[in-house]
């Protein structure tokens, strides 16, 4: 059975052309004095380029209404539930975006003097101390400008202790559970990566651990919970393991939302961990960042920590440049400020009481979900998870049906779908992470469409693996993407477009 | 509790729902030994009034070019902005969207990153564009990665401009700090203030991976792509240009145009606020044959099942997701909203405008450096054509900038703590945000 | 043929509820500190209400999803090209709305002290004189909230004269073409409203008035160009003979966009007329306001104009609230002063040319359509038009297809219907304004569109009649609104709903 | 020419298509008279950054709560609002659609408007809510204009409190004034501040069309609407209530507990910024059985060829574009953009905040009222109670406010043009939004 488009030829309205199809040339949306001189007077002719080719000419509607055209064909939060499993997709809230754009953070220059910027050291030093004092740590960068800088970052913290102790040591244990940053970053830090396997409960052995950990090994990374939403309940007698042959824990903290007022990563042990300010925090995530990877770390890796570092003299704040034992600059400047000022409204909105309360919410509607749906779908692991659940598509392979079938059926019923085949531990995952900041309503919206799927995946196979039927384009043919890449428009023919 | 909805009606529910008699069961499993026994120590809630009012205070406290007159650049610079990037950016469909990895209802953003490789491939005249990493620096340090991941495994060297952002300089060591097989090298500036190529020339030799220069650089001079391209080609070396004033990229010739095999930048002069400098974007482009070593995200064009063209995420195999250890950077979240900014901003400013907003920066900048070296005796310190900004040498240097502070006038960076040998340098930028009664009141100030 | 909706089983997607269909009791999005002490010891209990039943219960990215997606089931310029007739629904400057946010204006409290408020009545002073120039007038009022109570204002002030002069007089006389609210506006001014015809041309004769004016009439309205989009040629004429027998001229100025730079009211005998800043100066009409309808008149009505008149002493302004042979306050304050700084910044950007520019390409603009339309749909007039052109159906009710049908349909093709069976003169009037901010690319496209239409009544009159397809709901049953009126959401049975 | 895309070569293709040779063409046939001579005489068009420039200098002139500590109401209140309402009303689906007159393509205005009659008949306790009018006095226009056409024509009298909001009674005037048989007569208050009911009693007669009070009224204090409604039931006139701040009507028993028969008032303070006044909205809520006699849009409930729910604009019979000179009003365009902000204001703070925030309001403002009292020796003109405002009478008022403008505090609004025998008086208005020093700042220097 084919199934015809719902966008059937009734509906007539143009999918949009891109910026290049439009427009006229001499059009602009910009008027500038002109300013007398001439060009050529200061610069030589042979440094001066011609008009950019086929560079766009459009007048201010014109770029406004393409624009939100294009904004129309995208799901969000803010208009529909977006349970991205490990992606902590929670309200990113309007407070944050206007005091983020105070001209006294937004026009601010990173190399005006420092006297000139004592509210914005103010802030991030504070800020410092929050995430210290959440995380459970001594000290924190908030230079990484996501999370996988921030592992590269705490990895070469690791590494440069560990250097300064005499040996950089030469591998990292990364659990199969891992997120694919972990093992990358692992590699860019020069390390080799071993992967060990968790037990049949999702998580990691001591033993597993004790067998992989030898002196050659630096680190072992534990994402807490773990990618499975378990909680890595081996983590003290891991971390005593480690540290007991000269390595170090460094604690994937992406999950941290399972955890606010409940339990510290400092405590388990944790060396260092990085946490997600685009997650955890509220800031929006923007359809792929900016986000803000910052560092927290024991007072033994703190003088590792990249420059430059904020110091407080009496009430006025000044950078340290010169750290000796510093790993370096990871970036320019200060880091991925405006995210860091969102999430400083966002920590100081909710209080200690109310991050505990985030945390505890995240795990009320994750076990929530996981119990209504747990006869229809097969759950990979049967018991409490924290912030997250993740079925699989094993009852559903028996039609045909399978995870991608059921997450783009869920576009349909006009929701986003969980995180699918991922991790990789699990075949066919459905990674569920509803976030606190949904209400029980949303919840069983969401679960009344995924059980009519499973009913629909029994009755109808043909009509889920089709789907979706209701989204501005249907499948796409990723196939073709890859195989003649075409990456950018040309005002010439395609053909020319494939890689030589 | 703020942006928990739960209220305590729900709470009870659920938990019967879910058939415990306490969110604690949830979390039983955790080690009684792990458990919080304290509440986090951090004030109470407070309202967003307050946020609003404490925010404030903090941002009250921070010079900003309405109250200074600030002549400052050297990687990030005060452009205007229309309304209309922020009018764009600020919908929730662009803003709270996650990375595209559903693309039938993700067309939006995928779409509007394809134009941005595009126009990104455009201002550069490269081939390929990726859709951003997190700044200029790092994309700098990829870029280093990149071509000796290319380069054959004999090559070692990694020979960097001492011309080039201090700040680019110390990243791209840190990335390559752990990394076996491969030495990074400097190579000084000339008198024009560009790098030094007959040094280059020099010192090349056969071995290295790969020459990385500014362009502008550093001191706001326009380095020599062509003679480096010589250079580089005799020796088998790829060139890297990284720009951090890409508006620059609208009036001189594009590092596409010398051959550069890499070009990378700073995003933030188009269309991104300064915001102490971040959240911008890093650009990335190169040859197409180079296409499956990059990093990054990369959008692609295709059809969906009834032939309608959308766009999707592809060459996947190159990341970590997929890739893992093998993959060719590490790079997850990046920088979209700052990539989309800079795509609604080039699009409004449009071929032309673009062009006006560079040909205005570059005249008053140099207006001003005239007057200055009339009024004040103030001389350059290099002799190469630069953009926007431009190294002055000040006899009494601490005396000129106290004397600035008392105006509210910040007149650039001191180099001191970059280039001993430039301890009585400094910097002076000048944009087309630069009001003329500012530089009036420089040129003013520092002749007395 | 009856025809399935795109909106058909395979989209699931579910309908916006009510906000008061959503929530939960005990919810809210905001937080206040309490404030000590107890309402009771100020307020006699008697006094003092319940809880408002049923009033919403929800939290923020509740009520955030509620709007952003009630916001998606909307049309609007930044988003579809939207020429609806006699609404000038050009562009509206982003520019403009964020300086009429800046706190010095937003945050204006209108009873402080003028000495607190000296920015605001520059900026209102140099508005009137402004609008003045452009209009050719003497005197302008910012007073009025919208164009139909510029109209209410400017009648007061022609009767204000005349009592003045000894006579308020009886009647004003009306075009057929007219707005509704020129009629409506001359009753609430205690006026009997004459009704005279245009000619087949679709101006009005001088002869005409020549026979409906005498001593009793007050004033003839008259639009220029008028609501058929054509320029009443013979107003001057028009004006001699209503001076002549001591009555004057009310201009309705809704349809200046046509004028700028190339004809000024003031000239062709006007007496007061009013300006729609909503439509001519690009302030966003909202979905219904706010606007502004400020008033121009001869020296000779000025001294009626409504208080508070703004007077500049020196370099300071001042307020004059008592004018003896004023008609008095039209409305609390100062007007729709957000509205008014947007206009405001809308001339400032334009200049004088940039006006001119603007009524030459809206010109422009609705010539081309008329002219590609001119062979598919019948035309009313088939003459040059000013800023707007009129069809009608005649040529599609020939396969039964209706004006109403074309409306629907075009909302299939993604473009707003032009007004629609306005003005009455015409029947099944189809009455478009492009205005000048639109592309030719985009009134290609509409063309493209409603020249397929005409095929479509042509060869599928159905698939014309049963449209729309595309949005989401279809046609709705208007009659069953009016019979039995809902108006309100209730948390009974909504049958105590109708009217007793 | 900014806003008109137009390049030169789209004038000439279309000139061409249209077939003229010239833009003059198209209007040829305006009188070669009336054709402009000379060109507009303004100011050159200027970039967006000049317009920014020039605005923000203007704003720069005006007074703010940020800069000054201003105790002002009287009709316009300085209220909190949430982020999220302007985040609303910033969407360009809704700032930039027009009056929804194909409801296929405005469900998302008609749902907000039918959302927002629900929340005035719910917060006045009323039967039906139009989708609103130009502002609180204008509405009190309209009621009174609805009342006279509802009541039998033999009545002719329109009686409106002395205390009702100036302003609004200037408006009345002016709307009543040309309109045949009908005469406005004022109701003195008494020395609780409310309007004089006993004397109302005495004057009301049997020819009253309606009787026009404020709750609260001008002087912030709560008139006794029950009384009123007595005394209106006897004489067979409608009572119509004006409020000029909505948030006292979430502690305030209900206009419709009363039994008043339109409840009108200005909607500025459910989460519209003061903006000098306007522009912001009027309410208006009546009786269900007045519905076909009501002025303004109403959006109703109604179904689609598919049964499915949607709304429509209805009842339009009323209105001008269908009954011209007939109709019950002239309006066309109204405030709708103001009266979406105000209902998601309302949606956000919801049934416990809407209560919180006008609690505060009466604790904060009789906190700052004791410590006048007590400090400044301020005495209270009237006796009943207060909601947010109140008036003080000061021996030497000149001196008071001089002193106060001193330190950049307003303490009030001076009555002496209003109400000469209140001369020495000032309506002083406290808001949640007056902070705790601020209060303590005039205490302090009033008490001097
Ligand atoms: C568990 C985990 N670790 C690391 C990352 C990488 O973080 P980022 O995307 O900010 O680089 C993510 C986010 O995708 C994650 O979910
Ligand atoms: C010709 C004409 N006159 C008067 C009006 C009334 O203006 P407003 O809607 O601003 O009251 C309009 C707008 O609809 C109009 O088009």
């Amino acid at each position: 059975m084919s199934t015809p488009s719902v966008n059937n030829q009734r509906s007539r309205a143009r999918a949009p052309k891109l910026i290049f199809e439009t427009g006229s040339p001499g059009r602009s949306a910009f008027s500038w004095p002109a300013e007398e001189g001439k060009l050529e007077k200061h610069i030589p002719s042979a440094l001066l380029r011609n008009d950019i080719a086929n560079f766009p000419e459009l007048g201010e509607l014109e770029v406004l209404r393409h624009f939100t055209r294009l904004s129309q064909r995208n799901f969000a939060i803010e208009s529909q539930f977006y349970p991205l499993g490990s992606c902590t997709m929670k309200y990113n809230p309007k407070i944050n975006e206007i005091v983020a754009r105070l001209p006294g953070f937004a026009e601010a220059h990173p190399l005006a003097p420092p006297e000139l910027l004592q509210g914005a050291l103010t802030l991030l030093h504070e800020l410092e101390l929050m995430l210290a004092e959440i995380s459970g740590m001594e000290h924190v960068s908030l230079q990484p400008s996501a999370g996988a800088q921030g592992e590269l970052t705490g990895l070469m913290l690791i590494r440069a202790c560990l250097v300064d102790r005499g040996d950089p040591r030469k591998k990292v244990i990364v659990p199969d559970t891992a997120h694919g940053t972990n093992p990358a970053s692992s590699a860019l830090c020069g390390y080799d990566v071993v992967q060990i396997s968790s037990n049949e409960r999702g998580v990691i052995d001591a033993a597993t651990v004790e067998k992989a950990m030898d002196e050659t090994v630096a680190a072992v990374m534990i994402t807490n919970p773990n990618t499975l939403g378990l909680f890595e309940t081996n983590i003290e007698a891991i971390a005593e393991i480690v540290h007991a042959r000269g390595g170090m824990i460094y604690l994937d903290g992406a999950n941290l939302n399972a955890l606010m007022g409940i339990a510290k990563p400092g405590p388990m042990g944790v060396d260092v961990l990085h946490l997600n300010l685009h997650k955890t925090f509220s800031t929006p995530h923007g359809g792929g960042g900016p986000g803000a990877g910052p560092v927290a770390v024991t007072r033994t890796l703190s003088e590792f920590l990249p420059v430059p570092r904020i110091i407080k003299h009496g009430d006025r704040f000044e950078l340290q440049e010169n750290c000796p034992k510093s790993v370096g600059r990871v970036r320019a400047f200060f880091g991925n400020f405006g995210i860091l000022v969102r999430a400083y409204s966002y920590i100081t909105a909710l209080g200690g009481d109310g991050l505990e309360d985030a945390s505890r919410m995240a795990l009320l509607n994750a076990n929530y979900i996981r119990k209504k749906l747990a006869r229809s779908y097969h759950l990979a692991y049967d018991e409490p998870c924290m912030h997250e659940c993740i079925f699989t598509d094993r009852l559903q392979q028996r039609s045909g049906v399978s995870t991608l079938d059921i997450a783009k059926r869920l576009l349909d019923y006009g929701h986003h779908p969980p995180t699918i085949y991922f991790p990789l531990v699990v075949s066919g995952a459905l990674m569920i992470e509803p976030t606190e900041t949904e209400t029980p309503e949303t919840l069983d919206d969401f679960i009344d469409a995924m059980l009519t799927i499973a009913a629909e995946a029994k009755e109808d196979p043909e009509l889920v693996k089709d789907a979706p039927y209701a989204t501005p384009v249907r499948r796409l043919d990723e196939a073709k993407a890859a195989r003649k890449p075409v990456l950018r428009w040309e005002s010439s023919s395609r053909a020319d477009n494939s890689e030589d | 509790m703020r942006y928990t909805p739960h209220t305590s009606a729900d709470r009870e529910q659920m938990l019967r729902a879910i058939g415990i008699d306490s969110i604690e069961a949830l979390y039983q499993h955790v080690p009684a030994t792990l458990r919080q026994q304290s509440k986090i120590n951090l004030p109470e809630a407070v309202s967003e009034f307050a946020v609003r009012q404490r925010l404030a205070g903090l941002a009250s406290h921070n010079a900003t070019p309405a109250d200074w007159s600030l002549f400052l650049g050297g990687g990030i610079y005060h452009h205007f902005i229309p309304s209309a990037v922020d009018a764009i950016i600020s919908r929730a469909e662009f803003a709270t969207s996650y990375t595209p990895y559903q693309p039938e209802v993700s067309q939006g953003t995928l779409q509007a990153l394809f134009e941005y490789q595009t126009l990104i491939c455009q201002l550069t005249e490269m081939e390929v564009s990726n859709a951003a990493l997190y700044d200029g620096a790092s994309a700098a340090a990829e870029a280093v990665l990149m071509s000796r991941r290319i380069q054959s495994s004999t090559r070692r060297r990694v020979l960097i401009s001492r011309a080039l952002h201090p700040h680019y300089r110390a990243v791209v060591a840190t990335y390559l700090r752990n990394l076996p097989h491969v030495e990074l090298e400097e190579i000084p500036f000339a008198a024009t203030g560009a790098t030094d190529t007959e040094e280059l020339a020099r010192r090349i030799g056969d071995q290295a991976i790969c020459v990385v220069l500014g362009y502008p650089n550093f001191f706001g001079v326009i380095d020599d792509l062509s003679s480096a391209k010589a250079v580089c080609s005799k020796a088998g070396a790829h060139l890297i240009s990284v720009t951090t004033e890409p508006l620059s990229l609208a009036v001189l010739k594009a590092p596409g145009e010398f051959g550069v095999d890499i070009a990378v930048g700073e995003g933030q002069s188009l269309g991104v606020p300064m915001s102490l400098g971040g959240p911008a974007f890093g650009f990335f482009a190169c040859h197409k044959k180079f296409v499956r070593s990059m990093p990054g995200r990369l959008v692609g064009e295709t059809v969906d099942c009834e032939g309608r063209r959308g766009f999707v995420l592809t060459l996947a195999t190159r990341e970590q997701h997929i890739r893992r250890e093998k993959a060719t950077s590490n790079i997850c979240t990046s920088q979209t909203l700052c990539t989309l900014a800079a795509t609604v901003f080039m699009s409004l400013l449009g071929k032309s405008g673009l062009r006006s907003l560079a040909e205005a920066n570059v005249l008053r900048a140099h207006d001003a450096f005239a007057r200055l070296q009339k009024a004040a005796k103030l001389e350059a310190v290099f002799s190469g054509p630069f953009f926007n900004e431009v190294v002055l040498r000040a006899p009494d240097i601490e005396r000129l900038f106290a004397q600035c502070a008392e105006h509210k006038i910040v007149p650039g960076i001191r180099l001191k703590d970059y280039y001993p040998e430039l301890s009585d340098s400094f910097l002076m930028t000048v944009t087309e945000m630069n009001q003329r009664e500012e530089i009036e009141r420089l040129v003013h100030t520092v002749g007395q």
